[in-house]
């Protein structure tokens, strides 16, 4: 057994202990608070399996959004705990439970040990039309032209998503403010820092936005950099949500999944294929859906987190 | 070289799983707010390494995401995880 | 034993977990976390699978990686959709139980509707 | 040159990896919490330094170098302000919560 070997027992041991932890721990609070932590080391099983840019996403989106998603929702459920511990299930149906989980996790560690050698890849083909875009990174080749469709209903998803939040809200905060209005010292550390970080957090997501290009890093990871300092800097008093009835706020929703279609639309118009980009200019088109999309990305992203409207936009 | 450099990533990675023990465990919030600060050293120590031990020189770039993403865990945790402060929140809000 | 291997029977024994922590756990924001633990194993099955593909000077299959990253999003979203419902289930209701005889306690809270 | 630089490598990765040795023991065996905030921020952070600099003579590029420098910068300026946010908490929130 070579160092190598060890160390990715190590490393998944660790891992698969706190996602363990995470479904064990009495407390919901505690129990999100090891899943944002199961979420910020997931990444490193990522990159030891060369997947950088899936390390990127899970670290901003699994561990840093989703956690703090998550984490809220715990802080403002505190009260109905008590009530909801007192249902847990009976011996019996735990004892199902762990059957059904075992066979499951049996099932997919044989489909692991079969499958087949020599593995099926689509890598070469990846590369083989690289050019066809200018890109060098090929996941952003897959996302942004390949497979260009998913990438833009996925877009749409998570329209839908915000949608759907905000038509949770009550009567009285229809198209009102989300989440609660915070307040911090003005001049205490965390009004320093909510000053200090953003400013990096920006450069940092523009430059993982502008490196997807040729390097690991996109529009999904810079989106979501962009919408944690947003977050950080609202948490911290110094502004405020927008409210939901916003002409310009809905005008930004739109634009990323609104440009990739016009684009893909134009790819009809042009005697080519729905979402076929023209030769000669698929590098600057798929940077002009990007640059939509990242903006398009952080705002979604950020107002998910924040939840359903909860005050009305008068106030 | 790369064998000593997996050796350390080892026991860093086993000193970080040591210390989130008692932090996940602890008698209040106070001490689970640490996690975030925890994998803001140790896990990023551990991301640079594998970055050296894999190859991988883009593991900079996670270990930056995770370092403002951990930074904004620590946030949210402190300000989400003592229910008094969140009360304060909610009057404040009414006052508005 | 090949690091894939290991990583996917891990990722496999994740799927396990979060399985069993969607069933077994009552409070339904543990079973939203569990379910998210569910999904991470899942996709860290596909990162198995890309990395076995591995081909061409790359050290993962990019149609897969393609894959999970859209995966991420979408499963953010499902999230936020779900923890937005469940705190109105809260509001509303007062509790958040998926028990259809949950004692009603919603003059407590004032809800819109 | 090279041997030198595997030397000064070693040596500093080691040094890391001892104060996060440091922090962990500190963690497990403190009494109570800000105690165990100051073995954390304070030793984690000089070992993560030490990883940083074993790590420079291996980036390979001096762009990959400043990056790490820079991640080290930004870790302390975070850790600073966000201890000192957690150890507010702590103190208000009582160390019995």
């Amino acid at each position: 057994m070579t160092v190598a070997t060890i160390l990715e027992m190590v490393l998944g041991a660790v891992v698969l202990g706190l996602g363990a932890w995470t479904i064990a721990a009495r407390e919901t609070f505690a129990a999100t608070v090891g899943y944002v932590a199961y979420g910020l080391l997931v990444p490193l099983i990522w990159v030891r399996l060369d997947a950088v840019d899936v390390a990127l996403t899970e670290a901003a989106i699994g561990g840093g959004l989703g956690g703090v998603l998550l984490l809220g929702a715990a802080a403002r459920l505190r009260a109905s705990e008590p009530a909801a511990a007192a249902e847990t299930p009976g011996k019996i149906v735990r004892l199902g439970a762990a059957g059904a989980s075992v066979m499951v996790a049996a099932a997919l560690s044989a489909a692991v040990l079969l499958l087949p050698d020599p593995a099926p890849t689509l890598a070469p083909a990846a590369i083989a039309n690289a050019s066809a875009t200018g890109l060098a990174n090929p996941v952003t080749n897959v996302l942004m032209a390949f497979r260009a469709m998913d990438t833009m209903l996925e877009k749409v998803v998570l329209l839908l998503a915000i949608v759907g939040v905000w038509s949770l809200a009550s009567d009285q905060a229809w198209g009102g403010r989300p989440g609660p209005r915070h307040q911090a010292d003005p001049h205490g550390v965390f009004a320093f820092l909510a000053r200090l970080l953003p400013p990096v957090g920006i450069v940092v997501g523009i430059y993982m936005f502008w490196t997807g290009a040729d390097h690991p890093g996109g529009a999904f990871q810079g989106g979501s950099m962009l919408a944690a300092m947003w977050l950080l800097v609202i948490m911290a008093g110094l502004t405020d949500t927008p409210p939901a009835s916003g002409r310009w706020l809905r005008l930004v929703l739109i634009a990323g999944p609104g440009v990739f279609l016009a684009v893909g639309l134009g790819g009809v118009c042009f005697g080519l294929a729905f979402l076929a980009y023209p030769p000669t200019n698929a590098k600057p088109l798929i940077l002009g859906i990007e640059v939509a999309m990242v903006l398009t990305i952080a705002v979604t992203l950020g107002l998910l987190v924040a939840g359903a409207p909860e005050r009305s936009p008068q106030r | 070289m790369t064998e000593f450099l997996t050796a350390a990533l080892g026991f860093i990675l086993a000193m970080l799983a040591l210390g989130l023990v008692p932090i996940l465990r602890g008698p209040g919030d106070a001490d689970r707010m640490m996690a975030a600060q925890l994998i803001g050293t140790g896990g990023i120590a551990a991301l640079l390494l594998l970055g050296a031990v894999t190859g991988v020189p883009a593991a900079a770039d996670v270990a930056l995401t995770v370092a403002l993403l951990a930074t904004f865990a620590s946030i949210a945790f402190v300000k989400k995880g003592l229910p008094h402060l969140d009360a304060d929140e909610a009057s404040s809000t009414e006052d508005r | 034993m090949t690091d894939t291997t290991i990583f996917g029977l891990y990722a496999a024994a994740a799927v396990g977990f979060g399985l069993y922590g969607l069933i077994t756990n009552p409070q339904p924001l543990r079973k939203i976390v569990a379910f998210n633990l569910m999904g991470s194993g899942v996709f860290l099955l596909l990162g198995v699978v890309g990395r076995r593909g591995a081909a061409a000077g790359f050290g993962n299959d990019p149609v897969p990686q393609a894959l999970v990253i859209t995966g991420i999003v979408v499963a953010f979203s499902a999230t936020a959709l779900a923890v937005a419902l469940l705190l109105r289930l809260f509001q509303t209701a007062g509790s958040a139980t998926l028990r259809d005889d949950a004692p009603a306690s919603a003059s407590i809270n004032q809800s819109g509707d | 040159m090279s041997f030198a630089l595997d030397i000064l490598t070693i040596a500093a990765v080691s040094a890391g990896a001892f104060f996060f040795l440091a922090g962990t023991v500190g963690l497990l065996r403190f009494p109570d919490t800000l105690t165990r905030l100051h073995a954390l921020t304070k030793a984690d952070n000089l070992g993560l330094g030490l990883v940083v600099l074993g790590l420079l003579p291996q980036a390979g590029s001096v762009r990959h170098g400043l990056k790490l420098v820079g991640i080290w910068l930004l870790v302390l300026l975070a850790g600073a302000t966000v201890s000192q946010l957690i150890a507010r908490a702590a103190r208000q929130g009582g160390p019995a919560r």
